[in-house]
């Protein structure tokens, strides 16, 4: 927990600083909002939430939906 | 305005395209599992397939020259739907890393680290491709002859290495599996490893001159075609019917080098090798990926999006799959299923509607 | 922590007031010099009151005593009897040689140095600054009541040490000639290199006390103008109060101030500093230093000795393939010995493993801080054996190795393979000398990346150093030349060195093609003698 | 350009040691802490269902190495340390209760499987020897004659390991061709192929005095992973001259005129195998290509003429053919493929072969051979006659 804190304040330390200073109001907002969903989903992975896969919405869309599979 | 300053020249676009093909030497294993000893067939097969669609990847972006695939399609299909076909490439380029780290992680935890964690991997790996993003795409370009190198002497020397153990008989029953598998053995290997080279769209627009790149692109496709069948060849005689029960075929044939009492211990070269290929593969998704996310959002500069973006990348390969048998067999169906079309259909498709439209009509400015 | 925070403030309020650059030191004495010769001479003895070696030498000189004057010197920077023999003698004696009524005005400065001072290395300094100026700087000063200027008189020979091999780089075959603190010699031992009249030598002066002289050499039809700017620009910029050897310089002007490899190279061989400026590169020469820097670098510099281009070709390259290993070894050594033997066991050979195991039974560390220790003790050893004067560094190596290596293998505490690898590290650490900054601090990095996190860290460690060279460039040219941009002809000198009648064409990374890029025509390659019809024998 | 290239730098610095530090040493153990196993025997345990694993562990401090505080030679470097388990991964875990920590298996030379062991099925135990990541697949594969514990127990002569002892006699297989190295690799290929019985040298204890010697007396064929018979050294030999594996060995044919003994050198050996299929029919037509060299005789009689070596060549040729019969019918004795004809007819009549296959049990020993073997003399060494007085009228 601690460790995932520390990296996700180092990523913030690192660029919002510089963005603040070069005035650069579109990619600061732009950041912000990718922090925001890098931040809740490592908060999710340590707290062990279970992350829905894409990859297995997917093969759930493909194979039992659709029925499109490859014979094993 | 493409974001990208830098300037790549056409002879390092062969460098380019042929180390990111080798860079998947070591995803061949998934044809493996499927068409046991007739891998060399699918792979050339699946190469006389995609390569006029990867030549079409090169007349399209020298058909726009300087503008990366985001623009392309805002240009072709106007903006709204050219900003959907662009999140459609977006998912599939964070997929397809997350494929890539998720794959060098499995590499690490079955055969050279087992008790480390499994995170460890992903995190360090994806800060390494993070910082070679950072620096920017002309930083890549200039080390890839450097990293194709690297892997075109990891792949002969073992091949020659192996010679002595190799049985040509393994290869004999020829057309011997079911069409259906063969057909789906082209599919993975015409979606793995060269259909993941629409990333080049991306980067092509970066080019200083731009009129023999295709001729560039078909040679980086040769060189890495050629290093895959050199792999395939050479798992399929040393291991012969074996190769479908090992969870990585190429990483046990490796295990097999025995010659004298010195170069017996080989895999954690290799494994260095296969490190530093994917790497470089890695953070040309990952450039990629950032590139079309920053043009979607319509930044100045990519280079704030480098690491949250590398964030997500590594939750989402660490929670994609639960083991590497989950990840082979849904790569093999649904994975290259959802990407088929853009690989395939869009490209093209737009390469058509630009001709018909007599686009890119840039003196008036984006009509669109 | 608020002595730290204190200091951040305070650095940050000089910065912006820039109080760091202004030079009000010298405003006072800016005004010209008068007429009055009184005047003049109490100006100077305020300011020089409490340095006792400057000496102020009042006399009368012309027909009737009736012109004043006075000679101003430092005693031990100018020569005494130089002094005396051509500035008084003349203007004493000389004068009444004249009849009395010649119209020689000896109130002007001009007329009596052209008619009456018999050194030839003199200016007129109208400036009280510039009359200090060249005081200090070693000059002898005559000023004549009545004229608005002084005569600065710059003083003939200048005690150096005499021209001998270079402590750093000595060498088997070639020149043992080394540059030497008085800069005019150098810029002479280089002169005599490139007998050619396209060689530039541009004079700056940099240090407000120091006043150091600094020379930008060059050669006007290879260098590239863009480079010789770059470098005036950034000399020019250098705003500081003493430059005692040119490591300042080096410090101040270089590419890329975080980087731990080093992008200026320097060298005390006038042949090397020769070969490299006629490959277009610029040389920087700091008077009071033998070290002359030279810009721009490459990685591959550090490699290449002067002398591979001295010996044939097979034993060059051989010579230099092995360089390139002793670094790789110096680097990775311990750091793959501690991945190999901590993370990936099954990799070492049966019967190497079981003498490793058998080797490290008592040895209470792990092999991280095993490796740490030794190396440690290397490096500390390494700067006891310089610090100390000649007689006693030897000895220090040898105790040091002693008690190090057998004793604590003895005891027990360090293994003998480790005590092995270290020593090769240690020993291949030497083979190349201009990397061993950037190759000290690799290894412990290297190392500490291997006991974390093995072979993985090792390589995500290599891949790391490999981006950041690639985007290294040092005044332009980028630090990995004909390896990452990949410039084939390039190639010829980097891993092998072909033999010379091929290297025909110059390095364009440094030149940008501002010149023709042939350095020498391309079909040199000696042949064996014919034996022509009538040659009997 | 300055000002960016700073912020990077300390970036990637900064962001390097963090997450390093995030992992610490895990996954990192010393060389002391390892028990380096260098051989493995599996037996079946007295009660039923369990087996009893027996792994032979090295003693660093008995090695007794180049640092000179090693122990004295008297106790052995090696130790044999046993356990008990329903599954081999399960008897290696229970080693632990022994040894204080994990085995390392990676630097296994050979796995020996006793005879109980190998006659119920190898099936269910080879595969932890084939998954175990730290497994080589190049490591040996042997079958003991009674109980593999005493194998690993017959303390060697020259060698300080057992296990290297037994790898060294079975890797050094080319003097005499009496047996064939089988690896992990092989062994599971051959698993896999349902026609082609697998193979593994088979391991003797000989009593002589009271210390025990380790003798490889043959090899030991499986069906569907049971063990169900052994081939002799001149069967075994049979069966490397068809798969083309003979690299040396001694061939003795009686001189021509029945005074003695020639005895010949194999120097080279080469073997190709057609299988036909002539209606209905399997022909297997097998040529035999041979160099050898005159390095012995026993008879004073005067070889060196092309009559003489006619004869010798012919002679040698029929022992060849011999001995090739003799290992074919004993596989067919108890009808298992050991050549692989199986695998070749497979390869060559790929649609055919759907049928054979069901019923190969029947098939096998219907096949008939026609072996063709051309034995060259090409040297005779340093002697041309033997010294011997010349014998005037012969």
């Amino acid at each position: 927990m601690i460790f995932l804190l520390l990296i996700y304040a180092y990523i913030f330390i690192i660029n919002v600083p510089g963005l603040i200073k070069r005035k650069e109001w579109k990619e600061l907002a732009a950041f912000s909002f990718l922090f925001v969903i890098a931040f809740a989903l490592g908060i999710m992975y340590v707290l062990d939430i279970p992350i829905p896969s894409p990859m297995k919405g997917l093969q759930h869309f493909f194979v039992d939906i659709l029925g499109i599979e490859y014979p094993k | 305005m493409s974001i990208e300053k830098g300037k790549i020249s056409c002879q390092q676009l062969l460098f380019l395209f042929a180390g990111f093909i080798e860079g998947s030497a070591l995803l061949i294993d998934f044809t493996v599992g499927i068409t046991e000893h007739q891998t060399w067939m699918v792979i050339l097969a699946g190469l006389i397939i995609s390569t006029p669609v990867i030549l079409s990847y090169a007349v399209l972006a020298k058909k726009f020259p300087g503008m990366n695939l985001v623009q392309i399609n805002d240009m072709v299909y106007g903006r709204f739907l050219g900003k959907i076909i662009s999140i459609y490439y977006i998912f599939f380029f964070s997929m397809t890393l997350s494929f890539n780290i998720r794959d060098v992680g499995e590499l690490y935890i079955t055969f050279l680290m087992q008790d480390t964690p499994f995170i460890f991997f992903l995190i360090v790996f994806t800060v390494t491709c993070a910082y070679a993003v950072i620096k920017g795409i002309e930083v890549l370009t200039r080390i890839s002859h450097l990293i194709l190198v690297i892997g075109l002497f990891a792949v002969i020397s073992t091949f020659i290495l192996l010679i002595d153990q190799m049985d040509f008989s393994n290869f004999l029953p020829f057309f011997e599996l079911p069409f259906i598998k063969i057909f789906q053995g082209i599919h993975i290997v015409s979606m793995i490893p060269f259909g993941e080279t629409v990333v080049f769209l991306m980067i092509m627009g970066c080019l200083n001159k731009s009129e023999h790149a295709v001729k560039n692109t078909f040679f980086g496709l040769l060189i890495g075609a050629a290093s895959l069948l050199i792999v395939a060849v050479r798992n399929t005689a040393v291991l012969g019917k074996t190769q479908t029960i090992w969870t990585s075929a190429s990483f046990q044939a490796i295990r097999l080098i025995n010659i004298g009492t010195v170069l017996t211990r080989m895999d954690f070269l290799i494994g260095i090798a296969l490190t530093i290929l994917m790497f470089f593969k890695c953070s040309i998704f990952l450039y990629v990926m950032v590139v079309a996310v920053s043009q979607l959002f319509g930044l100045k500069t990519y280079e704030p999006l480098v690491l949250p973006l590398a964030a997500i990348e590594v939750i989402i390969a660490a929670t994609v799959f639960q083991s590497p048998v989950d990840h082979a067999m849904i790569t093999q169906n649904a994975g290259i299923i959802y990407s088929a079309p853009l690989v395939f259909v869009i490209p093209p498709l737009s390469l058509l509607i630009a001709k018909i439209r007599g686009l890119p009509k840039l003196e008036r400015g984006k009509e669109t | 922590m608020f002595g730290f925070i204190y200091k951040i403030t305070r650095y940050l309020s000089l910065k912006n007031k820039n109080m760091l650059q202004n030079t009000e030191s010298d405003k006072n004495n800016s005004e010209p010099i008068t007429p009055d010769l009184e005047k003049n001479l109490e100006v100077i003895k305020g300011i020089f009151r409490d340095s006792s070696d400057v000496t102020i030498h009042e006399f009368n000189f012309g027909h009737e005593r009736k012109f004043k004057g006075a000679l101003i010197f430092i005693d031990n920077l100018a020569n005494k009897e130089e002094i005396h023999k051509n500035i008084l003698q003349p203007l004493m004696y000389g004068v009444l040689l004249f009849r009395n009524n010649v119209d020689i005005d000896f109130t002007k400065i001009d007329s009596i140095r052209e008619n009456l001072i018999s050194m030839t290395d003199n200016s007129k300094v109208s400036m009280i600054s510039d009359l200090l100026d060249s005081l200090l700087a070693g000059s002898a000063i005559l000023l004549i009541d009545g004229s608005k200027e002084a005569l600065a008189i710059k003083p003939g020979k200048r005690e150096s040490r005499s021209i001998e091999e270079p402590g750093t780089e000595a060498v088997v075959r070639g020149p043992r000639e080394g540059f030497i603190e008085n800069v005019n010699v150098n810029i002479a031992l280089l002169r005599r290199k490139i007998k050619d009249t396209e060689l530039c030598v541009e004079k700056l002066v940099i240090g407000d006390k120091s006043k150091t002289d600094v020379y930008i050499v060059y050669i006007k039809s290879i260098a590239n103008p863009k480079l010789i700017e770059e470098i005036r620009k950034r000399l020019k910029r250098i705003k500081i109060e003493a430059i005692l050897e040119s490591g300042y310089i080096e410090q101040f002007i270089e590419d890329s101030p975080y980087s731990i490899f080093p992008t200026i190279s320097n060298s005390e061989k006038p042949d090397k500093v020769a070969a490299k400026i006629l490959e277009g590169r610029a040389a920087i020469m700091v008077d009071g230093t033998p070290f002359v820097l030279v810009v721009p670098m490459m990685f591959i510099e550090s490699f290449q000795s002067v002398e591979d281009y001295y010996a044939r070709p097979f034993f060059a390259s051989i010579i230099r393939v092995i360089r390139f290993l002793s670094y790789i070894i110096s680097t990775l050594g311990p750091a793959i010995y501690v991945a190999l033997t901590v993370f990936h066991q099954e990799l070492i050979p049966t019967q190497l493993l079981i003498s490793i195991a058998e080797g490290r039974e008592r040895v209470p560390f792990p092999a991280l801080l095993e490796a740490f220790l030794m190396l440690f003790a290397f490096d500390l050893l390494r700067e006891a054996g310089v610090r100390l004067p000649k007689p006693v560094g030897q000895t220090v190596g040898i105790v040091g190795a002693l008690v190090l290596g057998e004793a604590s293998v003895e005891a027990g505490l360090i293994s003998p393979i480790m005590v092995i690898v270290v020593s090769a590290t240690a020993i291949a650490s030497f083979a190349v000398p201009a990397q061993t900054d950037s190759g000290t601090i690799l290894r412990y990095i290297y190392l500490a990346l291997a006991g974390i996190a093995g072979g993985f860290g090792v390589i995500m460690g290599l891949l790391a150093t490999l981006l950041h060279l690639a985007s290294l460039r040092s005044f332009g040219t980028p630090y990995l030349w004909p390896v990452v941009p990949l410039d084939l002809s390039g190639l010829k000198d980097v891993f092998i060195r072909m033999p010379l009648w091929t290297m025909s064409k110059r390095p364009e990374a440094i030149t940008w093609d501002n010149c023709d890029s042939y350095s020498q025509s391309p079909d040199l390659m000696p042949s064996a003698y014919k034996k022509d019809d009538n040659d009997s024998k | 350009m300055g000002k960016k290239m700073n912020i990077s730098i300390i970036k990637s610095i900064l962001c390097f040691f963090l997450v390093f530090a995030l992992s610490g040493c895990l996954g990192a153990r010393e060389i002391n802490d390892l028990e380096i196993v260098i051989g493995m025997g599996v037996d079946k345990d007295e009660n039923a269902g369990n087996i009893l694993l027996t792994a032979q562990v090295v003693k660093e401090n008995a090695v007794g190495g180049a640092s000179g505080n090693g122990g004295g030679g008297d106790d052995e470097a090696y130790w044999n340390v046993s356990s008990k388990g329903e599954s081999i991964f399960d008897a290696v875990r229970q080693m632990t209760h022994k040894t204080g920590n994990r085995l390392f298996i990676s630097h296994n030379q050979a796995v020996i499987f006793g005879n109980d062991v190998a006659k119920e099925g190898l099936q269910e135990y080879i595969d932890f020897f084939l998954r175990a990541h730290e497994m080589r697949p190049a490591a040996l594969i042997l079958v003991a004659e009674d109980r593999a514990s005493d194998v690993l127990d017959a303390k060697p002569e020259t060698e300080k390991f057992p296990a290297m002892n037994i790898a060294k006699l079975v890797k050094t297989y080319g003097f005499t061709s009496h047996l064939y190295k089988v690896n992990m690799k092989d062994f599971a290929l051959w698993l896999m192929s349902d026609t082609t019985a697998p193979l593994a040298p088979l391991l003797t204890i000989i009593q002589n005095g009271e210390n025990k010697e380790i003798y490889v007396s043959g090899m030991a064929a499986f069906k569907n992973g049971k063990m169900v018979g052994k081939l002799n050294h001149d069967e075994s030999r049979g069966l490397l001259w068809v798969l083309g594996e003979v690299r040396s060995g001694v061939i003795i044919v009686p001189s021509p005129n029945e005074t003695g003994k020639a005895v010949l050198e194999i120097l080279k050996a080469k073997s190709k195998v057609t299988p036909e299929i002539k209606d209905g029919k399997i022909v297997m037509h097998i040529k035999i290509k041979e160099e050898s060299s005159l390095s012995e005789q026993s008879t004073t009689e005067n070889l060196a003429d092309d009559k003489a070596f006619e004869k010798i060549q012919k002679s040698s040729a029929e022992v060849i053919r011999q001995e090739i019969m003799a290992a074919f019918d004993k596989s067919r004795e108890f009808n298992a493929d050991i050549f692989g004809f199986g695998e070749m007819l497979h390869k060559k009549y790929s649609n055919e072969w759907k049928t054979l296959k069901d019923n190969w049990d029947e098939i096998y020993p219907t096949i008939e051979l026609n072996i063709d073997v051309e034995s060259k003399i090409i040297k005779t060494d340093l002697l041309k006659k033997p010294a011997a007085p010349k014998e005037g009228e012969k």
